[in-house]
């Protein structure tokens, strides 16, 4: 058996590390750097009913250990992404857990429907959490009740288990986590991008032009940590925790604090091997810590990892 | 495309803040078009985090070496200035699509025009062409003499203009006042500088084949982000897309919205 | 007239620069290594009714791009501030903001109604925003009806302008904003720290004692920014930024997002001189820049510097 | 104290992962207490952001150097260990009380504990003693034999025994199991170490005076911002405090709790 891999409603995972939705589009490009098939699951590009062109450019602006992003959901649209986007990735043996999105209650259940019928994909990440958008997205996830309800409406229609991705900027997290179990989550993906700005020194103007973005990279790591903290031990769901991961250290900081598995986003960008490097030191390190399978690091901050035989693989 | 520690051959100061950095790899291999990129990371660590987008000016495959210029602006390539020969540069590359030397025929002309940092890339587009029999007519526009550079490598492939907004070197304003002041007009152009250049030069119809290199802020430089998309011209649905990193950088004139 | 001096509710600032509160303590240190004339401001440590020892070591840990601190308010207490430590900063030609903390609502009007009779002490700071501290604290700041409260009642014992300081862990600050400019706040000063945590990767313990620490460094920058630019089109108090703020580019960073002063924490532990340097060097950015006074920068991302005629000294 | 960019004189590895950096600058001029530190900031910009506490292990002040000895670590010890003779490091210091030697009169013995990357200052503080006559027995903790540094340096100034936690090197165990085995005392017991150590020694009454120096995580290093402190021993309002950087690092053994 190997340390590494997990087991989590739906995914049947050979290792926890996976890169993060937006952070690597549909997996094309990076194929052409390493083979796919070391991953452990694959978050693929939010996609919405109809094809998005998102925001004007510019999207994407650097931060002191992070950047902002003001994609705005851009997606080649449901019929694409079902039609040749999913199936393209079946040549690889990797889970693909696809991220939803929209801008009513309809557009979420629609795009659900139909991509939780693709075979390949084995989970799904309700995004209600994208601050990029003008409606849908974080309106969805600031507020407890309308995620319990879509999260309801979603479960009704998926084929497969549903993932709720939340967001940092809410007063208090633990609320929407409890809501989205109580609507019947069957686990969580935390944290989306921290809502942020720069402003360029010689127009004065935002650089986005969207304004403002989302906060992503090293910088917002240690809200990503607090937050799972917190949740994983107020609610039972496993959680797919992201916010700055950079290296295999960064992973099992991730599952000491409760998380179960980790995406890797904004890193790919800078090291586009960053997935399969991770992958491949995972082992050794843990050795070096005595640890002999990961999931007993999840919740060992707050001594959650006697009970956790269940997930191992 | 590889990912690769690429040692510093040279890094020189050739103009006001502008710097010539040549580095050998094996990336040399991979690159075939004249106006491809590569994403540099200037630094190990967070201190800036993201990559730099800088065009490929010169390709020297027999010794195993290619040249960047890079304008000293931000704190990216504050940091590259300060590279010394020996110490290794981690770069993602050749990255994205260049400009079509195929496009010009043996003993046609092809008008090259560049502004500032858009100079660089056509260095080696002029040295493709003129190995191919093609004429160069090279026309680089600058902000003011001091930023003037690779003058001379230009004038060795083709007959050089130089511009400068305030006009103490070369004729005085932008590259599009030296052609219609010298009647320039050839079966080809390809241009590469900042974008208000590039909607002049696409308009003007100086040639009629017109190729583009244009510049947007990136993220992955590989065509996963969608950091770079632009607009496909006339696209009635309005969702139609190219990546500048991947699809691009070049493109011809009329295809995207620039 | 300099280019720097800013009058705002109480304060006839020579410049709009000063250290944040918490980290510059109460100036005697850093008056060793500069006079602190140079400084517009001074935002001295929280003051609580009684005396505090604060959290247990570590209190402190690294992240990326910046710090956790989880010090918990630790002052030696009103009497002790009122008597030495405000006195002794009498010499200095320097306006004093003092920043007012407790556990409940009688700690803070009794800590506002006696620190605002002193001399030196030209405005309060009102902190309800800290996020280390068990009662009282974070729990005012992001409820908007006890923020609107207490903000009154302090209004009504305080001698001298309030300004109130607002937490960035909430879902909407606009909100909170607008309650304290209901109760009376005469400006605000934004932002305290993000809640974040780090985990030591061989103990699989929190580094902070405290579990849990406030953000604060470069990595908040973006967050701070964003916040301000919402706030000040949405209220009509003055704003002193602060987050992550490292240079004189950061400074103008924040005015064009709406701030009208700033404060610099966390840099100060990372070059003690970070203020006197700032001052220094804004004349000449201002100039590069072609800005005549610095108080036209304030707003001018979104259009706001027409109106600020009456901002200037 | 002051802020000052010093320059690198050397930067050896002396053994498993310690390095021993020399630097020249003028604050050796207000370096007067062995056990006093510096607050090192390992790279300009922001990886990492905090300064890095380090004892001062020599002081020269006729060459205007000095030295700290530390073991790479973390992040920031292991860009201090990339730096190079030339170099300049961004120092704020000499900060904090040390070692007080003039509670040892001539001809009386002082006791030395170090353990690990607590043995540096000590060196400082032993020269200081023998040159005012005082007699030092050294003591010094290691992992193992080759964490071991500066033994011939500290046995030049008087008698050095050596522990190691697995004892292929000097005595087997701690640095209390050396006292023990070879029954020493001493008028003055001054140690810098792991925590659990100075607690042992605290207790231990080996020499009627005993200064030990702590470690803390540092935010400013200076006193301002309250990071640092701990509790003043047998407070009974429990809001009395020491901070370490600036009242410290060395207290007199009872002083506060460790
Ligand atoms: C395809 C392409 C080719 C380029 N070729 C060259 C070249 O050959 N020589 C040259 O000097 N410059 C070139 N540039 C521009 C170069 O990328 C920027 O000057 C550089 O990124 C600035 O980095 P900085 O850290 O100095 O500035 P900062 O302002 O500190 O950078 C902050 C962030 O903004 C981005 N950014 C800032 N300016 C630009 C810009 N003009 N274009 C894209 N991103 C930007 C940076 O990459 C970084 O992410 C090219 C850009 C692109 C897209
Ligand atoms: C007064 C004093 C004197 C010291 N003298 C020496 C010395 O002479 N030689 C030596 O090798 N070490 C000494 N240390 C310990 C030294 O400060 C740490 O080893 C160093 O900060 C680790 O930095 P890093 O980047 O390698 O580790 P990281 O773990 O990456 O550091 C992360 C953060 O934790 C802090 N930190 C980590 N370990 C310690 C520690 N043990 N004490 C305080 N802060 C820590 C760092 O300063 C930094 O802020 C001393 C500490 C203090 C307080
Ligand atoms: C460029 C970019 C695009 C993103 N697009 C999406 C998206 O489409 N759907 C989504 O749920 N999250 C999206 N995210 C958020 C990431 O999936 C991730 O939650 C966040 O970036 C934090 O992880 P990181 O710090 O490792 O990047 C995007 C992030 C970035 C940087
Ligand atoms: C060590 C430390 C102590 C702080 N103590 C206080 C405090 O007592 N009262 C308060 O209102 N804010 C306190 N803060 C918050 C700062 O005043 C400031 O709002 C925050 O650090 C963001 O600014 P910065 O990024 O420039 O540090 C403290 C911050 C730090 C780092
Ligand atoms: S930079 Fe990522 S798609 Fe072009
Ligand atoms: S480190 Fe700031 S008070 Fe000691």
């Amino acid at each position: 058996m190997s340390s590494l891999s997990i087991e989590l409603p739906g995914l049947s995972l050979k290792n926890p590390v996976m890169p993060a939705s937006g952070c690597f589009g549909f997996g094309k490009e990076y194929s052409q750097l390493f083979d796919l098939n070391v991953l452990g699951s694959m978050m693929v590009k939010a996609t919405t009913p109809e094809p998005r062109f998102g925001n004007s450019t510019p999207r994407v602006a650097e931060t002191p250990g992070g950047m902002l992003n003001a994609i705005g959901l851009q997606n080649p649209g449901l019929e694409k992404v079902v039609m040749e986007e999913l199936p393209w990735l079946e040549k690889f043996d990797v889970p693909i857990i696809a991220n939803v999105a929209g801008s009513t209650e309809e557009d979420y259940i629609r795009v659900a429907e139909r991509i939780s019928k693709v075979p390949n994909v084995h989970a799904l990440e309700l995004n209600i959490s994208c601050p990029n958008v003008k409606t849908g997205g974080i309106a969805f996830g600031t507020d407890p009740e309308m995620a319990k309800e879509l999260t309801k409406k979603v479960k009704a229609v998926s084929e497969v288990p549903v993932y709720v991705k939340l967001s940092p900027n809410v007063t208090d997290i633990v609320k929407i986590a409890k809501a989205v179990e109580a609507g019947g989550a069957d686990g969580l993906t935390m944290i989306n991008t921290l809502v942020g700005m720069r402003i360029d020194l010689h127009s004065a103007k935002p650089i986005l032009s969207n304004r403002t973005g989302g906060l992503s990279g090293a910088a917002i790591k240690p809200v990503a940590l607090r937050m799972i903290y917190e949740v994983s031990q107020q609610v039972r769901l496993p959680i797919i925790g992201m916010g700055g991961i950079q290296s295999a250290e960064d992973v099992i900081e991730f599952f000491y604090a409760g998380a179960s598995a980790v995406a890797v986003g904004t890193q790919n960008f800078v090291d586009p091997f960053v997935c399969p490097t991770i992958i491949e030191e995972l082992p050794e390190l843990l050795t070096k810590l005595g640890i002999s399978h990961i999931s007993e690091c999840t919740g060992r901050s707050w001594g959650k990892h006697e009970q956790l035989a269940y997930h191992r693989a | 495309m590889r990912k690769e520690l690429c040692e510093v051959v040279s890094n020189l100061c050739i103009a006001d803040s502008i710097y010539e950095l040549t580095l050998s790899g094996a990336m040399v291999n991979e690159m075939n078009e004249p106006g491809q990129f590569v994403h540099v990371k200037v630094s190990n660590g967070l201190d800036p985090m993201l990559r730099r987008p800088i065009s490929i000016a010169s390709i020297n495959k027999d010794e195993g070496k290619f040249t960047i210029i890079y304008r000293k602006q931000g704190r990216g390539t504050s940091i590259l200035a300060e590279k010394k020969q020996g110490e290794m540069v981690d770069i993602l590359g050749p990255l994205g699509n260049g400009f079509p030397v195929e496009e010009a025929a043996p003993r046609e002309t092809a008008i090259l025009v560049g502004g500032g940092i858009g100079v660089p890339p056509l260095y080696e587009l002029a040295k493709q062409l003129v190995n191919k029999g093609v004429q160069v007519i090279n026309i680089l526009g600058f902000q003011n003499e001091s930023a003037v550079f690779y003058e001379s490598k230009f004038a060795k492939l083709g007959e050089t203009y130089i511009a400068t907004v305030d006009g103490a070197y070369g004729t005085k304003g932008f590259v599009t006042d030296v052609i219609t002041e010298k009647s320039i007009n050839g079966d080809i152009l390809y241009s590469c500088g900042p974008t208000p250049m590039l909607r002049a030069l696409e308009t003007a119809g100086y040639a009629p084949k017109v190729y583009l290199s244009l510049e947007e802020r990136m993220g992955c430089g590989i065509g996963a982000c969608f950091a770079c998309v632009c607009h496909v011209k006339d696209d009635p649905s309005g969702y139609a897309y190219k990546k500048v990193c991947s699809d691009g950088p070049v493109f011809r004139a009329g295809e995207v919205a620039i």
